[in-house]
């Protein structure tokens, strides 16, 4: 056992002593937290122990093991997955006091990143903050935000100066989702329900202790975030795990669904997600040996087209069933699930897929270039005033 | 196989002018969006647009019996309009299915009401069907008849007025008319929901019958040609607008300082799929001249059956290509309901699915061209 | 009837009268020519009647019920498809005069146009065409050149000033392929025979008779060439005509090849090619009523991708049958046909489909921005002199 | 499914080092195109190599008989190269099928000419079949049987010194040995001439029967689960040699004044294909680390079978995509003999009929995966 193991056992023994059955949920994750056992390779102090990433499985089991409760990290998608990553970065030492209440779920992030005008393009953002006293003004139309009308706080990237070239004029802030100004409004999708939110920000005040980074650096912290967004679709996924699971599993339980003309394209995609999960698998154990390899960038884009052959043959197997629909309403769900609603549903949703969370397209263009070494897209963009830019 | 005439006519690009202006009016994309949140809405106004106004449910009835003696043809015209506007109207089911079967078998009174336009039809088979057959069993003694079972998943299978129900095959093939009070519809929420879906059932329901035997059987076999045929340019039509649509998109929307149409990926995207829907369009138009050249007693029934597999199968993945494209080439855009693409997706898939996916047609196909199985 | 169909009609009567029996092939040919029956929409005197192109059919009907025989276009396939009507346009009056030996068959043409660094870039030609007294002294290599080992001249592209713009100095020659400095070698291909040729030209004089089109303008009058290669595979095709029909023949002939797994994707191709043939025959129709439309670019496009999957579905269906060769003995073949040989072979050269005469990718671009109106691709050569571009 | 340890191992890598020394000294593409010109040529120099020199031939032998007592792990390294180089080696018909079937059947005395590297044998089935079986009658008479028949396209099927032939299958299936004296081979010009194919004829062919009944059925399963992990990863070896060629070829072939690497829609199609060959990869070494550890009995042989069918079906068409992508990446060079590429899509296309093309593959992993076909 090495020194960094024995540390995070100490710590599990520590927490568990500390943790008692009266605790609510908020002040059990806080124990874990105050023992360094939220994010172990985080910095001591920051809810981490500083020992190595690879360790974290190690730790997971551990506090498993003792019987403590972890927060879910589907209840803070975007304060776990993407803000806590940034902010012990970037953070000073004040902005890293929020780590906890990230971890205790006592503050829920959302992410203020895309806009009407700035899918792809992140880097082509429109909203303003402007300089206001002490802090800023901020101003403009984000979208895109799923969670935002459950959200406490927001990772937010806005210009600060439009006379620059469009990637040098960008700042990220913390914004509190509860300050005057901030609007949210449901945008409906093609399965009907409002998974995200368009978010409307008018002179939005916000502290300059709030400015996340340097002024101007925006665009560097941001590309910290969306690294942690973009993380490989890892190992561990069970055979069968996800999409594939819910098409074969139909295709085995209905005999009347077993057309015979569409038996080679099941097992064909069978196949298909057979081998990116292996991929993954492969991935995965390369990470924990500490050998990271650039198959993650490939796992999303076959994750999105993999999704989009599987419910579009389910809708296709299950006949007159897979054209009847449960419901249109505009609902709020806070997330998504794939199981538990019909073949309709999955085929509109899975489109999502190849979008969300970088395009397909621009996935293969971060595989052409980042992986395979090939030149970048020519850009019109890079040395010319935002402002002065053709919109 | 005879010299098939290609070009446009003057006539038909009147009518599809015509059709245009109508669904422009009164079936905006904003209309039939409405649909999928109501979906008892009354499309019937627009009904009565199509057929009585611009009579076209006369489309495809002789002159000889009072209607326009059109020909699949104009029918493949309105079509494709009508998959360029995803228009939620009876066209298929009752002007061309329903129209087809009667006109063959001579059903004089039913005829009446449906070329009027003040009449509709329906025939009770499910919609994945690749053959018109309704599934139940029909009793007949002598010229009546009673009907019981149930048939999932009608096209247009609520409201109607009179249903069309087919039993058997070859000589034992029977088709008979039940009217609206006898049948009990239950309409469901639709994937897609510009073409209405209905669950029937029949209970011992009393009907007249239309026809029996081998011309019975001519007459469904000249239905599903038929309907094949208009289904294709539904098809063409609509997967000619999403590329439109999208095109459109791609040359006015600026990512990194650049319209995303100036992208290469894109525009070689672009180029395949415009390929795609070109040759859907020449299949969907090949097939209808076929059609009716094979009603005019010009060209042999197989080919017509041939050209209507072929542009079926082919037509049907293109919309649903075409669609896919439309809303990943729109990004985010694609994936809201503000924006028409997904009434293009909902309507290209479930017509992927109506009378046959590709590869049921294909093997359909397979014994018309001579390519065995095995 | 018609004025030009009436002249059509007496060119033919008075060909017939001075056609005899004791004439060889290339008197016959002459007579026609002499009549402006060759290519009847030619201007008079160049074999031709100045008629409209759409009577272009009629003449031939003509010509074949009067009985009168007429070359094989095969023969001299460069001749007729591309040196002819690129004669016709830029030629001088002495110039036009080979007209004649081209439609007897008395002067074979080759094209020297690829270089091995100019391939789909047609305008990066290195090959130099520099002054010299009276005419031009050429230097260089050329490739893909069919037929050169028959060839008595070649229409040629050359660079004369290598300091302007890439596409502004060249220029376009008739070339004397019996002159000295004129070296052939076939270049083998994958299928083992050499149907092309490299042609090594060392100081090779070419009379200033010889320049086709001004000095400088050789990109313009290529591209009159290469219109006329890429002339749509019209109309007039039979169902099942070229590879579908030897694949389903096959199939239909050899109970042993229908692996019912195999099936589908039989049919599908059949339908590919039948909706392709449907399309060139709106196509042809259209350009019969004068109503040229779009859809030649893409006839290209999919008779490649077509006879791709056909060859290989075809060498899959035959089982241990498509792993045998005939020859793969290095022959020079004047032309190539993909009836007669086996499917090994078929499938090989299939794959030249989507590269000679434009590869797909070119044919993409192409349809992407003269059909669909998409912006061109970046271009960092338009501007600078040749010989300062990287090569 | 136990959890199968993907990572590379440096013994692995030294192998792997060893042989594609081997092949770049005495198998270079001029060397393997030569055999098309001369299908009779000597490989007899490069067979010794591996198999003595390196020691190959005896990679899947037990340590017990003499052997390395390397597995399926190791096996695939090899093959991976031997993809990689496209290597007109009698590895996978001798080193990994003829010799899997001798280790399970227990056959000593053809073992020891096996292991050492100083005999060769061949199975005799169609290259093409999903399953090994000659196709042709045995009859048995105690330990000796005669063999008659003709068997068409047998994998290096001419120059072997032992022939196994199978007949039957479970309790029915015999395995027996003919000596190369008593077989008549007629080697045929094939489609990919690195892999030299053969038809066979036996006229009572006198034979040694080597085993029997299910035993002999398990050793027969176990070579072909065996014969197409080691064909996956020779596959897979292929298909990442002809895409580093092609990406090397992009980054410095210019036209337009631009490398032709720089246009996007070269770039997506190689991205695409990178994830393609990179799954294929991943899913041969899957595959092998799985054979491995049910040969060691920590796994079970169904498992196996489904991997080695999962990686057999994925890689075949992963390596023709690969091929037939460079030689279009490669433009008109692409096409000429001159450069590699043709040797790369000739082993390709033709491994991809060896032991049953993928749609076959998948028929027969369809029942391990608990998918009916109806």
């Amino acid at each position: 056992m090495s020194t960094e193991q024995q540390r995070i056992d100490d710590a599990v023994a520590a927490a568990a002593a500390a943790t008692t059955d009266a605790m609510n949920d908020s002040e059990r994750y806080g124990v874990l937290y105050d023992h360094g056992l939220a994010w172990v390779n985080f910095p001591e102090g920051c809810g981490g122990l500083g020992v190595s990433t690879s360790l974290r499985e190690y730790a997971a089991q551990q506090v498993a093991e003792a019987g403590l409760r972890t927060p879910p990290r589907g209840s803070n998608t975007i304060g776990f997955g993407m803000a806590a990553p940034t902010i012990v970065t970037y953070g000073t030492a004040e902005q890293k006091l929020i780590l906890r209440d990230i971890y205790t779920l006592d503050t829920i992030f959302c992410q203020l990143f895309s806009e009407p005008g700035a899918g792809s393009d992140l880097a082509a953002v429109a909203t303003r903050a402007v300089r206001n006293g002490d802090g800023f003004r901020v101003t403009g139309q984000k979208v895109w935000t799923s969670g935002a009308q459950n959200a406490d706080m927001a990772i937010l990237v806005a210009r600060t100066d439009p006379s620059v070239p469009k990637h040098q004029g960008l700042s990220y802030f913390l914004l509190d989702m509860h300050a005057p100004g901030v609007e949210v409004r449901g945008l409906r999708q093609i399965t009907g329900e409002a998974e995200f939110n368009e978010v409307f920000l008018t002179d939005v005040e916000v502290p300059e202790a709030n400015l996340l980074g340097e002024l101007g650096q925006g665009w560097k912290v941001a590309n910290t975030t969306l690294n942690n967004e973009r993380v490989a679709i890892g190992g561990g996924t069970p055979r069968e795990g996800g999409m594939i699971g819910v098409v074969a599993g139909a295709w085995r339980a209905n005999p009347e669904y077993r057309d015979p003309l569409l038996h080679d394209e099941l097992v064909r995609l069978w196949v298909e997600v057979e081998v990116a999960r292996m991929m993954g698998e492969r991935l995965s154990q390369k990470l924990a040996a500490g050998q990271p390899g650039p198959e993650g960038s490939g796992a999303k884009l076959s994750f999105a087209r993999n999704n989009h052959e599987l419910t579009g043959l389910e809708l296709q197997m299950t006949g007159v069933d897979g054209l009847r629909y449960d419901t249109y309403a505009m609902r709020r769900p806070s997330e998504y699930s794939m199981i538990g609603r019909i073949p309709g549903y999955r085929y509109l949703r899975a489109k999502g897929n190849s979008i969300e969370g970088g395009t397909s397209e621009i996935i293969r263009n971060i595989i052409s270039e980042r992986v395979l070494g090939l030149p970048g897209e020519h850009r019109v963009d890079k040395d010319v005033a935002f402002k002065d830019l053709p919109k | 196989m005879t010299d098939i005439d290609l070009l446009p006519r003057e006539h038909e690009e009147d009518l599809r002018a015509s059709v245009r202006r109508l669904f422009e009016a009164e079936s905006s994309a904003e209309f039939v969006a409405g649909l999928y949140d109501d979906p008892t809405a009354d499309t019937s106004k627009l009904d009565r647009a199509w057929a009585q106004e611009l009579g076209l449910a006369a489309l495809l009835v002789p002159e000889e019996l009072g209607g326009a003696g059109a020909s699949a043809s104009e029918a493949a015209v309105v079509s494709e309009e009508i998959g360029r506007a995803v228009a939620p109207v009876r066209f298929l089911s009752s002007a061309v299915l329903a129209t087809t079967l009667a006109v063959h078998l001579k059903a004089q009174s039913l005829l009446a009401g449906l070329t009027a336009g003040e009449r509709f039809a329906a025939i009770a088979f499910p919609a994945t069907a690749a053959r018109i057959d309704s599934g139940i069993e029909i009793a007949v003694e002598g010229g009546s008849a009673t009907v019981s079972g149930t048939v999932p998943g009608v096209i247009d299978g609520v409201g109607a007025d009179d249903y069309l129900v087919v039993a058997g095959e070859g000589v034992d093939t029977v088709v008979v008319r039940v009217s609206a009070e006898h049948v009990q519809a239950e309409p469901f929420l639709g994937f897609d929901q510009s073409r209405q879906l209905a669950d029937l059932s029949f209970t011992h329901a009393p009907a007249e019958v239309l026809g029996h035997g081998l011309d019975a059987a001519a007459a469904v076999r000249a239905a599903e040609i038929l309907g094949r045929t208009v289904l294709a340019a539904e098809q063409a039509g609509l997967a000619q607008r999403a590329f439109d649509l999208t095109l459109e998109y791609v040359k006015g929307r600026r990512q990194f300082g650049r319209t995303i149409g100036s992208f290469q990926a894109v525009k070689h995207r672009l180029a395949d799929l415009w390929l795609e829907v070109s040759q859907a369009g020449a299949a969907a138009i090949f097939a209808a001249r076929t059609a009716a050249a094979s009603e005019a007693g010009e060209e042999l029934p197989d080919e017509a059956e041939l050209c209507s597999l072929v542009a079926g199968s082919y037509a049907s993945t293109a919309a649903v290509h075409a669609a896919e494209e439309a809303v990943q080439l729109h990004g985010g855009n694609g994936m809201t309901w503000e924006y028409p693409l997904h009434l293009y997706l909902k309507r290209a898939k479930a017509d992927e699915q109506i009378l046959g996916h590709s590869r049921r047609q294909r093997q359909q196909l397979a014994p018309l061209i001579d390519l065995p199985t095995a």
